[in-house]
């Protein structure tokens, strides 16, 4: 069972996006991306169905490592957004977050990722207009690079020990 | 000339040590080449430190690791003293820098580095199973294998890390033994060479090389307990079952987000001591993806790690005016 | 009488690639391109060079007691009516394949002589590990690569022991004499290599005897259970002899007789599993206590323990066999240079001094 | 069991009894009915405890061999799979494997006077002990509880005292400090114990509780002139596999989990390891 990937972003059996093959996990702060997000659905604007919403409680608390644990198993791409700079409501959470997720960005493809799965922007919680654009843009790109394939899941060593899989 | 700087350390150790809890350094393994962590409390034991280009541990974690040696340090507790080339200086400096110990706590042995031997790159060169002795000649390294005495440039077999050190000489130290060393590099640019080789090649090749390297691993930990800067130590979220990073299975997923934990609670705080590297004991470049990281932050942030006390790590602070790509 | 063959050097690929068609067939082989490089033992592929010029890094254990293994699987099942779950199913996951080891040495197969107590000495017979072991076979070089690290003399074993082993390879330099030692292991040779003749014999006798002679490693073991049964209170003692560990889990992961591990489950959605997984005593976790307390809070503890386990309770426990198989790979490989040799040997210096 | 060591039995969650903040209680049986009435142990044997998914845990099967309705385990909340056994409810499926380890040994026990000594959840392991021989009252001598708990809400098994008692059982009854409604005895264990002051002579103590609790109570009994065999208490340590053979569980050469969790005060020194 080595090709399971983590709970938290597993699709759950037959959903929608299972059909549709992509599955992009948005991480958005809850006090303006969320309600960005929200307004965006209030308005009615027409949105891809591939995204799936993590909700945080600033960009602050956005771990570069559960963008890297996405895309390791396999998620096609990631998409962080938060309040504008300056607008945060901590005042400061996403200038942390924003130098952590430009370094991590510049990091990424060294391992061999590709960076256009990972995205980061500003969205206020006004700008529903904003978000269908973000949104329509990045899973766009996102079915333009196709699934991703993640890492390589079978080891060159292991794959033949008999571990007691059938 | 190093039998000159053993003798001055000898001597100089001599003179602090009853005003200190300890020494720590490095001395004679039980094989002929490697050298061991010491303790010396006693001054009958002085005579086992040795300095030189074997000297590879950085020792500065044990300052800080749980258990120290002296975790919680009594009120008035004598100071450690503690043998420091010139990237264990930066890691020093660091854990300063991030109030893990103080400056008086410290008595700091500085050792001019000419470089260290990395072993695994002699056992390309000699069959190490059975080597009779081993020293250096100037810039020579004399194996004697007990069939043949082999003698290799130093510069041919010095540890990844030592190429583009920057930082010979301790940034701080209380004394020092020795004349000043040269540095081998004085840019960015000839600083990351195995870095940028690695950025040259396209991605999927990127990709490759890491799950053939990655691959490798058996999650044995010692890259994390070697590593100075690794100060959870016993509480790492590697192995915490709540919150979950993961999981005991060993596929190349689970080892490539290991690496990328490591790296990412690095990221700015990391030296380049290449003990992560050192301790691997399937050979796997692991000072390497922290490299990178410590090219962006330099590139990007202007900042290297250990370099000033009073500096910030930049992933600990941030500036309204960063800008975005 | 026993079935013994002859390959000569340039046909070991073709048998090798013959008896993988028989059995799953593992062999000694770099796990990097490097001929220095770290090696481990790999399903056979055409090709695929075996080493046997040097002791892996890693050792045969893997094979009967995988990294990470499956005990049972479960699956709840959903209540059509009530939604709620309401039963669930659990399998036992076995599946063991017969497998060859081609090229262990006898140390690796020395830990097995431990791991066979542990595991089927019970009162509680592990059926995953008992199973394996039933059906790997050990085909083991004579070995004569010891190295300055190595101490199998020490500890019950020897260059050319073949306890536990299914067939004995003797390196000759035109190529490899295989003899089977038991009669299942025969039939694996049957329209292998070619006889041998008298010479090759005679070569090949000759090193085998000359194997059996050396004395690897001059490590005393006697008296050692009592020994650190002495030393065992004194913090001193363990303060100097292991200060310098970083409680990483290299020596515990390397070492052919380290078996201790732990049992997790891993869900998804409604299935998942129960696994076994290597754990390591060096780890703060292994003991740690759900309270917070821990037995064995520092590394002065837990590398205590693990000197205990090999040199003291094991033998206490199976009539003197020894925990450690002599096989060195905790020395080479550990990063700050730690000699379990000279722990051990200090126990009894002075024992009654401190 | 079945062949497979690590092969749990399914069971069901028959009841949960909430004993204070942080205890529960729980009442399972084995789904297999045949083994279900087969099922016996030696008091004190304990059994492993899985919620599938999260993972095993150890307990002491605190519900005596003589009383075969149901398997019961007392469990406190610390950890990962102790907080998600908390959320069980009654018809809830687990996994059992039991009887594991040795358990109390009841036979020696006979003829000889009986002090339990237990400490908030530490009174689990003895009550099945304690059950076992108010089932065979006429075996043993006086029998003397002394109970202690932080508070009267900390107390385990408060619906079953009085049927203690009518078991001919001295039981004492202590809280550290004074709270209001309560009528019994106010004081740390140590302290009750040494006011009790019950005499060694063919008594055998049975101890068990938090290890300051025991640390202090094994000092007062031998100044109360009890000797080492004479007290017997049960180890905890982490457990995974519980059949001695994963490693983690040993004091020197012993397993708790198969050669304890009981020892007595002797054997545990002559073991030596880190407790």
């Amino acid at each position: 069972m080595t090709d399971e990937g983590p709970r938290s972003i597993a699709p759950a059996d037959g959903t929608a996006a299972d059909t549709q093959g992509i599955k992009i996990v948005g991480f958005l702060c809850n006090w303006c991306s969320y309600g960005g997000a929200d307004t965006a659905g209030v308005c009615r604007f027409k949105q891809p169905t591939d995204l799936r919403v993590v909700r945080i409680p600033c960009t602050g608390r956005m771990d570069p490592l559960f963008i890297a644990k996405s895309l390791i198993y396999g998620v096609d791409g990631v998409l962080v957004s938060g309040c504008h700079p300056r607008d945060c409501h901590y005042a400061v959470g996403n200038f942390y977050a924003r130098r952590r997720m430009e370094a991590f960005k510049a990091f990424l493809p060294f391992m061999g990722i590709d960076t256009r799965r990972f995205k980061y922007t500003w969205v206020s919680a006004s700008e529903g207009q904003q978000w269908q654009k973000v949104v329509t843009e990045f899973s766009e790109q996102i079915h333009e690079l196709g699934p991703n394939p993640g890492v390589r899941r079978q080891t060159g060593e292991n794959s033949k020990v008999s571990t007691g899989l059938r | 000339m190093l039998e000159t700087d053993r003798n001055q350390l000898h001597k100089l150790v001599e003179e602090a040590l009853p005003e200190l809890d300890m020494v720590i350094g490095w001395g004679q393994s039980t094989d002929s080449f490697q050298t061991t962590p010491v303790f010396v409390r006693d001054a009958k034991q002085i005579s086992q430190l040795t300095l030189g280009p074997f000297c590879s541990q950085n020792l500065t974690g044990y300052l800080v690791k749980p258990p120290a040696l002296d975790a919680a340090p009594k009120e008035g507790a004598k100071p450690i003293g503690i043998c420091v080339k010139g990237c264990d200086s930066r890691s020093l400096v660091a854990l300063i820098q991030e109030k893990f110990l103080t400056r008086e706590r410290v008595r700091i042995f500085g050792i001019p580095c000419r470089g260290t031997v990395d072993w695994n790159k002699v056992g390309k060169l000699v069959d190490l199973s059975n080597v009779k002795s081993a020293t250096v000649e100037e810039d020579v390294l004399v194996v004697d294998d007990s069939q043949t005495t082999h003698r290799i440039k130093l510069e041919e077999v010095l540890a990844r890390k030592c190429y583009g050190c920057r930082y010979p000489n301790p940034l701080i130290q209380d004394v020092t033994i020795g004349e000043p060393a040269t540095p081998r590099s004085t840019s960015i640019e000839s600083s990351y060479r195995d870095v940028d080789r690695l950025d040259a090649k396209p991605l999927e090749e990127r990709l490759d090389f890491w799950q053939s390297e990655l691959d490798r691993c058996i999650r044995c930990y010692a890259c994390r307990n070697a590593c100075p800067l690794c100060v959870c130590q016993d509480k790492c979220i590697i192995e915490s079952r709540e919150p979950r990073w993961l999981t005991q299975r060993v596929g190349i997923p689970e080892k490539f987000l290991f690496h990328f934990i490591h790296a990412m609670h690095l990221a700015g705080r990391c030296t380049g001591c290449g003990e992560c590297e050192r301790a691997c004991p399937m050979d796997i470049p692991v000072t390497l993806i922290k490299e990178k990281l410590n090219k962006i932050m330099e590139e990007r942030l202007g900042y290297s790690a250990g370099l000033d006390v009073e500096a910030v790590p930049p992933l600990l602070t941030f500036n309204p005016g960063d800008t975005e790509i | 009488m026993a079935v013994k063959i002859f390959i000569a050097t340039d046909q070991l690929d073709s048998v090798l690639e013959k008896l993988a068609t028989k059995i799953d067939l593992w062999i000694p082989a770099l796990l990097k391109e490097d001929k220095s490089g770290p090696t481990g033992f790999i399903p056979y592929e055409p090709g695929k060079s075996p080493v046997f010029e040097r002791q892996t890094t890693l050792p045969t254990k893997k094979l009967l007691l995988p990294q990470v293994e499956t005990l049972l699987r479960f699956e709840y099942k959903k209540d059509p009516e009530g939604g709620s779950t309401s039963s669930i199913v659990v399998d036992d996951a076995r599946q063991v394949r017969p497998t060859l080891v081609f090229g262990a040495r006898s140390c690796d197969v020395r830990a097995l002589i431990t791991m066979d107590r542990v595991f089927s000495q019970g009162p509680y017979v592990d059926p995953y590990y008992v199973e394996r072991r039933k059906n790997t076979f050990f085909a083991t070089l004579v070995c004569e690569q010891n190295d300055s690290k190595c101490f199998c003399s020490s500890v019950g074993g020897g260059p050319a022991d073949m306890e536990g082993s299914h067939l004995k390879i003797v390196k000759l330099d035109e190529g490899y004499v295989v003899e089977a030692l038991t009669k299942e292991a025969g039939s694996l040779l049957e329209g292998l290599g070619e006889a041998v003749d008298k010479a090759k014999d005679t070569k090949a006798g000759k090193i085998v005897k000359e194997a059996s002679k050396r004395i690897v490693g001059d490590l005393d073991t006697k008296g050692c259970a009592e020994a650190f049964r002495n030393r065992f209170a004194q913090n001193d003692f363990w303060v100097q002899m292991v200060s310098q560990c970083l409680s990483c889990g290299v020596c515990t992961y390397v070492c052919p007789t380290c078996y201790c591990f732990t049992i997790t489950d891993e869900t998804q959605n409604l299935k998942g599993e129960r696994m076994r997984s290597w754990d390591s005593c060096m780890f703060s976790q292994y003991t740690l206590e759900a309270s917070g307390h821990n037995p064995r809070p520092t590394k002065l503890e837990r590398y205590r323990n693990r000197v205990g386990h090999k040199f003291s309770y094991i033998p206490e426990k199976y009539e003197g066999i020894l925990g450690c198989c002599g096989c060195g790979r905790c020395i080479r490989s550990c990063p700050v240079t730690i000699d379990i040799r000279q722990v051990v040997g200090n126990l009894k210096e002075n024992s009654n001094e401190q | 069991m079945n062949n497979n060591p690590y092969l749990p039995e399914m069971a069901t969650v028959q009841e949960v009894i909430t004993e204070t903040g942080n205890i529960r209680t729980l009442r399972v049986t084995l789904d297999n009915k045949e083994r279900m009435d087969q099922f016996s142990f030696r008091p004190g044997q304990v059994g492993q405890l899985s919620v599938f998914g999260t993972g095993e845990s150890t307990f002491v099967i605190n519900s005596p061999p003589t009383r075969k309705d149901y398997l019961q385990f007392s469990v406190m909340k610390t950890g990962e799979v102790t907080s998600r056994i908390h959320q069980l409810n009654a018809g809830d499926k687990v996994g059992v494997r039991a009887p594991l380890g040795n358990g109390f040994d009841f036979e020696a026990m006979k003829g000889h006077d009986i002090l339990f000594i237990g400490g908030g959840i530490g009174m689990a392991p003895l009550r099945t002990l304690l059950l076992y021989m108010i089932d065979n009252r006429a075996d043993y001598g006086d029998i003397t509880v002394i109970y202690g708990a932080r508070s009267p809400k900390d107390l385990c098994f408060t619906y079953e005292f009085a049927d203690w008692r009518a078991g001919n059982v001295n039981l004492v009854l202590t809280v550290d400090a004074e709270f209001p409604g309560w009528k019994e005895r106010v004081g740390f264990v140590p302290t009750v114990l040494n006011e009790e002051a019950p005499s060694p002579n063919n008594r055998l103590a049975v101890v068990c509780g938090p290890p300051i609790m025991i640390k202090f109570v094994l000092f007062n009994l031998k100044e109360l002139g009890y000797e080492d065999p004479q007290i017997i208490t049960t180890l905890e340590k982490r457990m995974k596999c519980g059949i001695g053979i994963c490693g983690r569980c040993n004091a020197g050469s012993k397993y708790v989990c198969l050669d304890g969790p009981v020892f007595s005060y002797d054997q545990i020194r002559a073991m030596g390891g880190e407790l």
